[in-house]
């Protein structure tokens, strides 16, 4: 085997499948029929030279000659049938990746030599607008027509100034003349609420009229005019005519 | 408009002194030359691919002359010449893209309130919607056609009114204004009573 | 292996059928179409442009031959058909046309793997190589529109899948992926060229 000349210049191949094809390339064959064993030879032989020029070499190397060196050893010794690797078989598959290398590069060297857009043929440098937009028409169709509408009215609807319901208040004045009003006919102990105007259905004018009452009715009692009751918290409040001597305490009681 | 700068006279035949051979090889580069540009090519960039002692503006007359007429033209433009497609051809190789416009939303509400309330003033309009409107949301409605006047109302300033048009139908699919939806199905109109 | 897609042998003459003015008409329309874009003109396009009942590949065909020979001459490329310069005036036209740099031997190489091995991943790239792919040999490729991601390879990791696109076809003038040389004519000469 004659020893290539090899100048060490790992640096201008592109990894160890590089150097490989270009080992393989040398031997002058078809890639299918190379010699692995002279290959694994002479990449290890690189290696070694390259190793005692400079010691440190990137790892993708190291791994690549420890796994040749694997796989000459193997291919030495007879088939072991009981070997689980087919060292056969992976000095086929490295010979399938040299020729696939092999291959895009001639591919990538065809390419070269096509005339390329832009090199060796032109286009049209300045295209011309071949489009037109037309931007008469008009996206609205009427479910959009008739939510502009009601968006508009809710919209302005809510805009308006807040003017409050006038509501008719029964104010205490109104309750201590029906209070007095109604009192003298009064024979006996008489529910508060009956001193309440008729007609009454809201239920705000309702409870600010039994606050009237409540207010006109505490006023005549303290003049001792009548008397209140009221049994527990929340009860009815009962209401008569005070006979003149014993208005007072019963008020306190209240 | 623009003057040929300095061009002789559109003649087809090459100047007298030049070579055949030569001014016909100078005539496929500048042909090629133009159309491979990305810019109009003044006759002194022209000059610097052709054949030493060839005038480009010799060159330049003759392809106008040869190209007057084809589907493609060499024209000047712009501080040069330039290949364009013959201007009667452009209705067959152009393709019209619809790009539709959508409404903006102050533009739909005004023409639906006018769809509602027609005949109806511009102060009506900005009534019912609780907004001013800007006199170019009207005129846009009405350039579209969707909108037109329909008379003036006999009050102080006598003010426009306006209606949609039968383009407003066409528009929205309807075969008449009875087809809108009643507007009480839209938007429920005395306000909801507002209880303590 | 690539048969041009269906079209009938180069004839200058018109359908039989078609009446002449309306095929000289159609030829028009074909020039200026063809002319007017920078991109290959696909035959379907044509056909929208043209006259009804004309066939576009009868007027593709005719165009050839009366182009052939030209200037800029029509070709079948990237499924479609484009006007090119003819390669022998290049010389004279990058006198004054920008030219952009030549790929990088191993920008070269890498595209003719994605071509050949689409959709490929980076790794699968490096593992064909036997050498790491650099980030900017990809984005070149990427930038000048020769590759385009076609989505991700269900593997961990999801690494990005490769492939060429039409500008590729454009590039080196291929009229479809099917032009490349078949893997088997893919075999070095008695004496190959290629050195590291």
């Amino acid at each position: 085997m004659t020893q290539p000349v090899l100048h060490l210049r790992l640096d201008g191949f592109e990894g160890p499948l590089d150097l490989l094809l270009d080992l393989a390339r040398a031997q002058k064959v078809d890639l299918e029929k190379i010699s692995i064993i002279a290959l694994v030879d002479q990449f290890l032989a690189v290696l070694e030279q390259a190793r005692r020029v400079r010691l440190e070499l990137a790892a993708d190397w190291l791994v690549m000659a420890a796994w040749l060196a694997w796989l000459k050893s193997r291919l030495l010794v007879p088939p072991d049938p009981a070997e689980e690797v087919d060292a056969e078989a992976l000095a086929a598959a490295l010979t399938d990746r040299l020729a696939e290398l092999e291959r895009m590069r001639l591919a990538a060297a065809w390419l070269a030599t096509r005339d390329q857009l832009g090199r060796e043929v032109f286009g049209r440098g300045a295209a011309e607008q071949l489009r037109i937009e037309d931007r008469s028409g008009i996206n609205a169709d009427l479910p959009a027509l008739l939510q502009a509408y009601a968006a508009a009215r809710r919209r302005a609807l809510a805009r308006r100034p807040y003017t409050p319901k006038h509501r008719k208040l029964w104010t205490v004045q109104d309750a201590l003349a029906r209070l007095g009003r109604l009192i003298g006919a009064l024979p006996d102990w008489a529910v508060l609420h009956r001193f309440l105007p008729e007609g009454l259905t809201d239920p705000v004018e309702q409870r600010a009229a039994l606050a009237s009452t409540l207010i006109a009715a505490l006023e005549t009692a303290r003049g001792g005019g009548i008397q209140l009751q009221q049994d527990r918290a929340f009860g009815p409040i009962l209401v008569r005519r005070a006979a003149p001597t014993e208005a007072i305490p019963d008020v306190r009681a209240a | 408009m623009s003057e040929p700068p300095d061009l002789p006279e559109p003649v087809a035949e090459p100047m007298p002194e030049a070579d055949p051979a030569l001014f016909a090889h100078a005539l496929r580069i500048a042909e090629a030359l133009i159309f491979a540009s990305d810019r109009p090519i003044p006759p002194a960039r022209l000059a610097q691919a052709l054949p030493p002692g060839i005038d480009p503006r010799a060159v330049i007359t003759s392809l106008m002359a040869t190209t007057a007429g084809r589907p493609v033209e060499l024209v000047e433009v712009a501080g040069g010449v330039a290949f364009r497609t013959a201007p009667e051809l452009a209705p067959a190789i152009t393709k019209v893209v619809e790009v539709p416009r959508r409404l903006p939303r102050v533009a739909m509400e005004t023409l639906a309130i006018i769809a509602y309330h027609q005949p109806a003033t511009r102060a009506e309009i900005e009534e019912i919607r609780g907004a001013s409107l800007s006199q170019s949301t009207l005129e846009a409605l009405l350039e579209m056609g969707l909108i037109a006047p329909r008379g003036r109302k006999e009050v102080p300033g006598r003010p426009s009114l306006w209606g949609t048009t039968p383009r407003f139908l066409e528009q929205f699919g309807l075969k008449a204004l009875t087809d809108l939806p009643r507007r009480e199905e839209l938007v429920s109109e005395p306000a909801p009573p507002l209880s303590a």
